[in-house]
């Protein structure tokens, strides 16, 4: 589904990758592991369209995703180090709105039950400035939970969870990858779900 | 001594000493208001040089006294609440700021009504309009920067620090736009200086009186929902509202239920 | 890959208004702002009424102006910080048309309560009522324009150290033309002159920012985020 | 008393807009300041109800 | 316990100078919005020279009230948004000492300029030598106050949505006394009277602003922190 | 050294904690879990005094530490989720200044060593604008290694960094309490230091 040849980015000077080819089958899992400042931010922001690459190509179902263009994003959901959650909202409110926004319609019934899978019952209508830096991280995946989007971008989306809570996210990429999902995930911690068609693990930077 | 006061700026015995107050103070001040519009309206004869229209100023003059007045009281508690820490203190800022400043508006307003068959104009750059505009101003300030913090001790200390500025800075306020407006150009206009006869004079301090009375009732009656509000998890409070729903005030008790249920 | 195109606009409009009222003190705050400037400008230049009331329409029409301007870090900046603007860049959707939403909420926001007070500040400067009208008219054409080409500036300012001053002086060139046209047709009339000259040049400004200004903020907010 | 009839009363000598105007708003204030107190406490009262229910209804 | 008491503020002061360095587009950003809103009203009122001369001294010393007012949101936002402002409270030195500190940091940024630029701006307005002695006399004391009392507003709003605007609301009205010497100083120049009065009692106000707004704004970061 | 007694805290009508005792000795380690949202954040920001604590007190070498005032700042360091560096500011600029602000000299020589030790040799002149998630808590690391504070308060201080800075923090953390130290620590993580002198768990919130 998601094919990526010959990539290249740089930073400033600083050349981060090159040559970079992969592709990830529906199902498919890639982890992108690496040092600390070896470009995996940068990787997943290339693949999201929200920088440019040097150089290559990202094709989506074989069609390069600058030709795709809004059909692209329709499948895509990315979520970076920044939660997208506002201080002034409710978690609710807000998860309300993010589904809006990414153009899916959603009841209150789906938004609790989004909430409820991620331990979040009872807060539902706290303000998103109150809650504490994990809770926040929860509201996030729960925005992921919503929609059906197929394509996952995640950066490091088990910071600031606590071990039931990365446990549960685990066993839900798992089912996503069930049906035929695709993720691309940088952390730094290993991570196993369930039976993924294929688990690729991209180091980049190598020894550094 | 010390201990007693301190007892009773619990919210908790507040509350419950508040509450009795509250009829006499209203009483006192629709008493005093009836009297005093009878005075003024009825008795009090026309004045020579103004007409009629001088009769505003049995709520105009009551109205921007009490406009200041508010503010000082309000910067006693932000003292106190900054100083001792005590929980009531903000909530006293917090139920007078809306009567000060409505008071304030009220002058002005007035005041407004009065300039235009006295002076000609609605407004005029006067010293004392001004200074009374920028009170107005500050209350508002107050009240916004409360609004926008959602901590209510966070938003006590803080309106609390903001009070005490503002007061430090109502004298140099005052006296700054006095020069302001006498420097340039001789003062056109003042305020009447005319002196009054005993029945104006009587008519406007028994409706001064109304004006203390209902302001100290009005915010007496809004710092028990305040402590309401926000001491709604104390036992004593949950007694309280026991207490209430079997006296059966419950029916807003009941829709409001259905409401959040929603 | 139907979507509803309409949902992503509309969304961002109602969360943009819900914001708003769930903070109901920061739509008073544009509105003192304007007050407080507008009561400034007599006390820096004295209380003559003659004076006062020369320089009325121009006062008030940069004071609007100013309001307008201190108003431009909400359009995009809490977004830009928490990650919502990229969420809103990856909508399926084109982002011209939700940076078109955010506009009408801001405007609904800022420059129609504006306008709504300003015969009430009139009368501080005692204008006749004819031009307070021409004024109210002249304030509903011209703040969307402030709104439109701040939209642009504040974009590019995004996530720039010192924005605000910075989109300032970005966006006050281009609110000129609006300014001269509106307080004109303000002064013209106080002048027993007619105003509509100015105002039908002004409604055209309006058209044509509005018509232009979401495609230019669109490529502003995607520069700001590579 | 200072009036001949109601009607002058209610002219106050030719500024009736004035001296009405400032009463009438005055007391419109006056009123919707007590009717905002007493709707406060009748919420704050109500949400309060409602807060402990809540509690004693999730802790049964 | 003894520390180099003066290390703290000494850095800080050095920190901030060097952040204003490190973007002099922002120390020109404050300059270049003086220039403009003074620019602004030539265009909404027209351009007889009499009238413009009259209304110089109070639209200079607005213009300059409003620069100060939009370069505020530098003094604490950054640093409370990247956790500087909490290692400045952890810091073993009075808060008050740092606030002091980035004031005189934060003026020389931005009062300093303005101060330095009014003559030229005073020609634009055909204002006479003396006046503009006195207009950049009254500027190099009136524009600390807007420092020391915005710092107060600045620190209180940390945090809040609507920063920008609501700090205006809290602190315009404080800021009148200032206004009013400042601007009454160069009125009576021009009118041939004597500045002094009221030139002593700006200084006046300048020393007892300095004195205590330190001390407020360290009381409202604390509380903002918390 | 520190000791809590009868410590209670709440963020809004929710009491997170109270009627919290412990002591930590010189050497002694803290570490305090929980599931997100449980308090951990507030409990050292309490510590810190940066926010108010509903009732009880916070002891330091014994005296209470609102009586020391400046005192116990001089021996404190905080490290919150914000990393407090300056975007404009070089990785080695950072440094010197927050060095400064906490009233402690250094030279460049011991900046060079402090970036050293977390890695970042080669990035010191890049502004922190462009450091990545993980390079910028290193710099924050690095603040802590440069003065000689006693207390150490950190908030999930892993947080973004790599299995091998995560190793090297561990160690530094270890030295730290070995020259006798005391450290207060939020994670999620185990983290076992070489033989601190005594190595408590604060689990708040229990089962939730
Ligand atoms: C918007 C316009 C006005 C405002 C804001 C205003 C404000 C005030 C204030 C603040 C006071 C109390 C001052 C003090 O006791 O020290 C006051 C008193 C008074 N005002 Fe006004 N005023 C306004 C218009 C007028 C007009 C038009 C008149 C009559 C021509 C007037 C007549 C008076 C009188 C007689 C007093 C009592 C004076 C005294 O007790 O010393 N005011 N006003
Ligand atoms: N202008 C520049 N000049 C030099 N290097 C730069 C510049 N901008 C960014 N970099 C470098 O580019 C890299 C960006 O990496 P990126 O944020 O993608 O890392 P990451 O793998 O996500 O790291 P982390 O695990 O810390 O999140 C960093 O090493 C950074 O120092
Ligand atoms: N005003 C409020 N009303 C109700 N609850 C609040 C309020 N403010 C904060 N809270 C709650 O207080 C808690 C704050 O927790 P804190 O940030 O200390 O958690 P933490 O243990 O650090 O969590 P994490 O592991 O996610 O960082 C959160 O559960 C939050 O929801
Ligand atoms: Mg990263
Ligand atoms: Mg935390």
């Amino acid at each position: 589904m998601l094919e990526v040849s010959a990539l290249a980015a740089a930073r400033g000077d600083r050349v981060l990758f090159a040559g970079l080819d992969f592709s990830v089958p529906a199902g498919g899992l890639l982890q992108v592991t690496g040092r600390n400042g070896t470009g995996k931010t940068t990787l997943l922001r290339v693949l999201a369209r929200l920088a440019r690459p040097e150089s290559g190509e990202v094709r989506w179902k074989g069609t390069p995703v600058d030709e795709l263009g809004d059909e692209y994003f329709a499948d895509l959901c990315y979520l970076g180090h920044a939660p997208a959650i506002k201080d002034d909202l409710t978690a609710r409110e807000n998860l309300a709105i993010s589904a809006g926004i990414a153009g899916v319609t959603v009841d209150a019934a789906a938004i609790g039950a989004a909430l409820a899978e991620v331990g979040l019952t009872g807060r539902e209508m706290l303000p998103g400035r109150v809650l504490s830096q994990g809770q926040r991280r929860r509201v996030a995946l729960a925005q992921l939970y919503l929609g059906s989007r197929k394509l996952w971008l995640l950066d490091e989306p088990l910071a600031a969870l606590d071990t039931e809570a990365a446990d549960a996210f685990i066993a839900r990429l798992g089912r996503h990858l069930h049906d035929g999902g695709v993720a691309v995930v940088a952390t730094h911690h290993a991570i196993e779900p369930a039976a993924p068609a294929t688990l690729h693990q991209l180091r980049l930077g190598g020894a550094r | 001594m010390a201990i007693h006061w301190f007892k009773y700026a619990s919210p908790a015995s507040f509350y419950g000493l508040a509450g009795p107050m509250i009829p006499w103070f209203a009483g006192a001040a629709v008493v005093t208001t009836l009297l005093g519009l009878y005075i003024g309206l009825v008795l009090a004869p026309t004045d020579f040089q103004q007409g009629d229209s001088y009769r505003i100023i049995y709520i105009h003059v009551p109205a921007a006294w009490m406009g200041m007045f508010t503010y000082l009281v309000m910067a006693g508690w932000a003292a106190a609440g900054l100083v001792f820490n005590t929980r009531l203190s903000g909530m006293m800022v917090q139920a007078l700021a809306p009567t000060g400043a409505l008071f304030t508006f009220i002058a002005l307003w007035t005041g407004a009504f009065w300039g235009r068959p006295t002076w000609g104009a609605y407004w005029v750059w006067d010293a004392r309009l001004t200074s009374t505009l920028i009170l107005l101003f500050l209350y508002i300030g107050y009240m916004a920067l409360r609004a926008s913090i959602d901590d209510p001790r966070r938003a006590d200390r803080a309106g609390a620090l903001l009070t005490l500025v503002g007061v430090v800075n109502i004298p140099i306020i005052y006296f700054s736009v006095k020069w302001w407006n006498t420097l340039h150009q001789g003062a056109s206009v003042k305020p009447g200086s005319s002196s009054m006869a005993t029945v104006m004079l009587t008519g406007m301090l028994v409706m001064a009186f109304a004006a203390w009375m209902y302001t100290i009732a009005i915010s007496l009656a809004r710092v028990r929902s305040i402590i309401v509000e926000r001491e709604q998890h104390s036992a004593w409070v949950g007694e309280l509202l026991v207490a209430e729903e079997t006296a059966g005030t419950s029916g807003d008790v009941q829709r409001s239920k259905g409401e959040t249920a929603r | 890959m139907s979507f509803n195109w309409c949902l992503t606009p509309i969304s961002v409009l109602r969360r943009d208004l819900l914001l708003t009222l769930r903070r109901p003190a920061e739509l008073m705050t544009t509105l003192f702002f304007f007050i407080i400037v507008v009561s400034l400008f007599p006390l820096g230049i004295g209380p003559q009424p003659e004076l006062l009331r020369e320089i009325a329409p121009g006062v008030l029409w940069v004071a609007a102006l100013l309001a307008s301007l201190l108003a431009l870090p909400r359009l995009f900046a809490a977004d830009h910080a928490d990650g919502t603007l990229e969420q809103l860049a990856l909508a399926p959707q084109p982002l011209s048309l939700i940076v078109f939403a955010k506009l009408v909420a801001h405007w609904l926001t800022t420059g129609l309560p504006l306008t709504l007070l300003a015969p009430l500040i009139a009368l501080q400067f005692d204008l006749p009522a004819s031009a307070t009208w021409v004024l109210v008219g002249s304030l509903a054409l011209g703040t969307p324009i402030f709104g439109a080409i701040g939209a642009v500036g504040a974009a590019l300012t995004l996530g720039l150290r010192g924005g605000g001053v910075l989109t300032a002086v970005l966006v006050l060139p281009l609110y000129i033309p609006a300014l001269i046209f509106g307080a004109g047709a303000v002064e013209a009339t106080l002048g027993g002159l007619d105003a509509g000259g100015h105002l039908s040049l002004l409604a055209a400004l309006t058209v044509f920012t509005l018509t232009f200004a979401p495609w230019a903020a669109a490529a502003a907010v995607r520069i700001s985020l590579d | 008393m200072n009036w001949s009839s109601f009607s002058d009363f209610l002219a106050m000598g030719g500024y009736a807009f004035f001296v009405w105007m400032s009463y009438g708003v005055t007391a419109l204030l006056v009123v919707a300041e007590i009717a905002w107190v007493v709707k406060q406490r009748r919420q704050s009262l109500a949400r309060a109800q409602v807060q402990r229910q809540i509690r004693e209804w999730s802790s049964t």
